[in-house]
């Protein structure tokens, strides 16, 4: 099981470089990588199902000396979902690059996006994870110019400074951790911190770096230019897994490896930014006229409500109430994760067919692209946290921690953003489903509008009826 | 008796180095000042370099100071030609 | 050297550095900045120098100090130097205005802020003993990692994985270079001084690289160091007016590009199939292994570091030479 | 505690925040991506000045082999920067 590990860093990466020699055959090649990449990602989760945690020692080298892998439920989880995104995505990415020249370019960047997001899930060190999203941000920044307008450039060169300050007060915290306490290793660093200034002030620096990468309001200024301007398949995975894999680290920082050094009142600032972030995202997806912008607004809004289950965790006693709180945060980033991505592709597909995003103008979407027009629906579904969706389990959770606690604030935010959800959806569902007669017929492609389907449903349907293994997944630690 | 050569050398060195430092900021054109420069520097680097090698245990690192030294001479010389090839270009332009 | 002057030395080195951080930050001249910021690499360098850091000095004069400010520098070409001001910085208009100076000391405060704190958890960690227990068993299985210097020890075979990850770095960002497709126009041809100068300085820089390389195993050096230094042979002789610089067409290229990441990947995968870890080299063999992966990431690291600075496939002849006469205007040399 | 460790760290958190200031504060983007090359030297040299032990006594590999790494992560960055950059600036002239 722990080669399963090992193959989800190595499968893309082989693939990426595969892809770089052989142009002409880079699609197949990318695909099958990508399934492999799947099957391990699959492989793994049923291990650490099976197995309880896993870990790897790279080289061989005792952990310390060298670089651990580890996985549990929660990085598990993730990696599923990546995998199955980044999968879905790629199916839509063959048939979105029509040239054969951006085809050649996209596909080895791609696979090193898909190397950097499993590699950062999968490391265990501290230094390793700042190589690891060095290497993120520099593929994710790459993809984002493929849209080719100066827009796109300008949104991705501002999106790469954004990242490398983030990446430089990240390494600034990871050297104070390692000037303290002489370890970079994640399950050695729980054992040996203690409340004092190094680890204040390492952590306030490694999570404002993390913040900065995550888009938490009032860092989100770079996010919705960047996501918006980026090709489809390439927004879709910007929003639904790049932005999440530094709230990851966030969380796994916060709740793992300094959870004797964080404090309530940090946990309640970091909710607090979250609130604003839920409304002022919320707020500006509503008033948003192009439809990848709504999406990419809509993304601030949704990593704002990950931020409102901090406080609640700090204030939880550990037990069942807690775990149950702990679960429905990672159900509202899996669900959101599906759905935002099946949303960004759904959008691809009107951008292509119909040559424009405008919401305005998309009178009669629904007769002429009924499967995409479906997606979007479902999506929304998810994204308002309607049952039967995962988001409706994740948010129901996060109103119980806050009435538990006693932190009515929450409450109120939660309902505004999913009111303001509400409005936003309403508004594209309203003008696609429009009474214009549409002179054409309606289309279907399969290549391009299965792939948003399958995601959309993922996190409307699935996710919410069958999510009961993700909590007992989550017990599993490290 | 080594000890005092190599330190008559150094500061040597070091003098022409400061007068060099001294040209390049009070000199009133880019000419002089790369004449300032480049002559007293390399002249500074060589005495500085031979006062080391004199201390030297090994063979081996005397020569790899003599090397330095040419590296340097040959970089100084010809960037201050290049400086200055593209200075009167300039002027001849206007 | 007693205490004392190693003392007078270090105040005055640190003083230069943040005198040539604060200078080159400070001015809005944009070559001015670059200049400075090259200069504060080299003496940077020789600050890792007196704290016992060969390698690090030696890949910051190269690489930090070198490299990076030849392509700051060829960034800077692009713009004539008076406009750099005006057109190319919209935002620059406001900077009388009041809510600019606010911003400004704003930031300043935090920043000082930041200095302070990080200062205080530095001296924190500092006042205790030094935690020796990763040193020690690094030094402890120094004889298996197949080299005898440490520094080499750690990025090739202890923490191999944080390099292969960092050479995967690379190739994204000439990858990313490369579909952005806008390649600098060359040099003209250089006057026969230049001309003279880089004709023996090339084959010395390639000597040298190989040195580096070699000497790496047991001393100060590696494949970063020869890789930039290669790289540099190549600059200067795109500086001299030449466009093909060294570097092969198509899918040589293609191939030494991927080269580092993929050698590296074939002898971890190869290592698992015969049932040791991912990376985990026999002692036997680490020396040999070590010194192939070190090769290959040698000729990608060089080959990256020219397409960036040559912002993307080198140019044909022809298309550069027609270039290179409508750069007679800005020419150099 | 070493005074050369305190000297050189105290000055690596001046040049980190001197970077930081440049970078938020700086309108020429050529100027932003130098002061973030500031600001990445200040941590390298925060490292540096943990590994060293004092004079004669082997410095701490570890940390010049992430500087090592580091400083190639930085370079990565800054060519990929200046690329942008450049084609930004490629179209404004031709506007």
């Amino acid at each position: 099981m722990t080669d399963a590990m090992i193959g989800l860093v190595a499968l893309p990466l082989t693939g990426a470089v595969a892809t770089l020699l052989l142009p002409r055959s880079a699609t197949v090649v990318a695909i099958g990588a990508g399934l492999a990449t799947t099957i391990a990602a699959a492989l793994l989760l049923f291990g650490v199902a099976n197995q309880g945690a896993l870990h790897y020692e790279m080289g061989g080298w005792s952990t310390g000396l060298g670089i651990t892998l580890r996985a549990d439920g929660l990085s598990a989880l993730l990696l599923m979902m990546t995998s199955l995104v980044a999968l879905a995505a790629s199916v839509y990415a063959s048939a979105y690059f029509s040239a054969a020249s951006e085809r050649a370019r996209f596909w080895p960047l791609w696979l090193l996006l898909w190397t950097s997001l499993n590699a950062l899930f999968l490391s265990g060190d501290l230094f390793n994870l700042y190589v690891t999203l060095e290497l993120l941000g520099l593929s994710a920044v790459a993809l984002a110019t493929l849209g080719g307008k100066r827009a796109a450039a300008e949104a991705a060169l501002r999106y790469l400074l954004v990242g490398l300050l983030g990446s430089m007060l990240f390494l600034a915290g990871v050297s104070l951790i390692y000037a303290g306490y002489g370890t970079l290793d994640l399950a050695t660093l729980p054992r040996v911190v203690e409340p004092g200034p190094i680890a204040w002030t390492a952590l306030a620096m490694m999570t404002t770096g993390l913040l900065l990468k995550t888009a938490l309001f009032p860092l989100h200024f770079w996010l919705p230019p960047a996501h918006a301007s980026a090709p489809a398949p390439v927004s879709a995975v910007l929003s639904a897994l790049v932005v999440k894999a530094a709230f990851y680290l966030v969380l796994r920082l916060w709740l793992d490896v300094f959870a004797n050094v964080v404090t309530p009142v940090a946990a309640n600032l970091l909710g607090l930014l979250g609130a604003c972030a839920v409304l002022w995202g919320s707020w500006r997806a509503l008033q948003a006229e192009r439809l990848k912008l709504l999406a990419a607004w809509s993304t601030v809004a949704q990593l704002g409500y990950l931020f409102l289950f901090f406080p609640l965790l700090l204030a939880l006693p550990p037990g069942p109430t807690r775990d149950l709180a702990a679960g429905g945060l990672v159900m509202l980033a899996l669900t959101h994760g599906f759905a935002k991505a099946g949303l960004f592709l759904a959008i691809g597909v009107i951008q292509q067919r119909c040559g424009h995003d405008t919401i305005r103008d998309l009178d009669g979407t629904a007769q002429h692209l009924p499967a995409t027009t479906f997606a979007i629906a479902l999506a929304g579904v998810a994204l308002i946290g309607l049952p039967p969706s995962g988001a409706f389990l994740g948010k129901w959770q996060l109103l119980a921690g806050a009435v538990e606690t006693g932190q009515w604030l929450w409450l109120v935010v939660t309902a505004t953003g999913s009111l303001l959800a509400a409005a936003y959806i309403f508004r594209v569902l309203g003008h696609a489903f429009g009474h214009q007669p549409y002179p054409n017929q309606p289309v279907t492609v399969a290549r391009e509008e299965w792939p948003a389907l399958l995601l959309t449903a993922m996190a409307a349907l699935v996710l919410g009826l069958g999510g009961a293994p993700v909590w007992k997944l989550l017990e599993i630690g490290t | 008796m080594i000890n005092l050569a190599s330190s008559i050398l150094i500061l040597a060195g070091l003098f022409f180095y400061l007068a060099g430092s001294i040209g390049l900021l009070r000199l009133p054109d880019l000419y002089t000042r790369l004449h300032a420069l480049t002559k007293a520097d390399n002249l500074g680097l060589g005495l500085l370099a031979a006062g080391l090698a004199l201390h030297s245990q090994h063979l081996l690192t005397s020569l790899k100071l003599l090397l330095i030294w040419l590296a340097v001479l040959a970089a100084s010389a010809t960037s201050a030609h290049l400086i200055a090839r593209q200075a009167r270009r300039q002027e001849t332009r206007r | 050297m007693n205490t004392t002057n190693l003392l007078v030395f270090d105040g005055l080195l640190l003083f230069s550095i943040v005198g040539l951080a604060w200078a080159s930050l400070a001015t809005t001249d944009e070559r001015r900045s670059v200049i400075l910021f090259m200069a504060f690499g080299l003496v940077l360098a020789v600050a890792w120098g007196r704290l016992l850091a060969p390698d690090v000095a030696l890949a910051e004069a190269a690489i930090g100090a070198g490299l990076s400010g030849a392509l700051l520098l060829a960034a800077v070409r692009k713009q004539s130097p008076g406009s750099s001001h005006t057109h190319a910085n919209p935002d620059r208009n406001y900077s009388e205005s009041g809510a600019k100076v606010v911003l400004q000391w704003l930031v300043t405060l935090l920043c000082a802020a930041l200095a302070g704190t990080l200062a205080w958890a530095l001296l924190h960690a500092l006042s205790s003993a030094p935690h020796d227990t990763l040193p020690r068993a690094i030094s402890d299985n120094l004889v298996a990692s197949g080299v005898s210097n440490p520094v080499t020890a750690v990025l090739l075979n202890f923490r191999a994985y944080d390099t292969l990850l960092e050479l995967a770095v690379l190739l994204t960002a000439v990858l990313g270079i490369f579909s952005l497709g806008q390649t600098t126009p060359g040099y003209q041809p250089a006057g026969p001084v230049f001309d003279g100068l880089v004709r023996w300085l090339v084959p010395v820089l390639i000597l040298t690289a190989g040195y580096l390389l070699w000497v790496g195993a047991h001393a100060p050096g590696g494949a970063f160091q020869a890789g930039a230094t290669l790289a540099a042979a190549g600059v200067v002789l795109r500086l001299t007016g030449r466009s093909r610089i060294g570097l092969p067409d198509g899918f040589v290229l293609r191939i030494i590009m991927a080269a580092g990441v993929g050698v590296f990947l074939l002898v971890g995968l190869t290592l698992l199939l015969l049932g040791r870890p991912f990376l985990g080299y026999p002692p036997a063999w680490a020396g040999a292994l070590i010194l192939l992966i070190e090769t290959a990431a040698m000729l990608s690291i060089a080959a990256t570091l020219l397409l960036a600075f040559v912002g993307g496939q080198p140019q044909s002849t022809a298309v550069n030479a027609a270039a290179n006469r409508q750069r007679e205007e800005n020419s150099r040399c | 505690m070493l005074t050369a460790q305190v000297l050189y760290g105290l000055t690596a958190c001046v040049i980190v925040a001197l970077g930081l200031r440049g970078a938020l504060l700086h309108a020429s983007l050529l100027q932003r991506v130098v002061a973030i090359n500031v600001m990445g030297a200040g941590v390298f040299m925060l490292l540096i000045a943990v590994a060293y032990r004092g004079p004669g006594l082997p410095p701490d590999p570890l940390p010049h082999a992430l500087v090592l790494t580091g400083i190639v992560v930085a370079v990565s960055a800054t060519a990929l920067a200046l690329a942008l950059a450049r084609r930004l600036h490629a179209e404004q002239d031709n506007d």
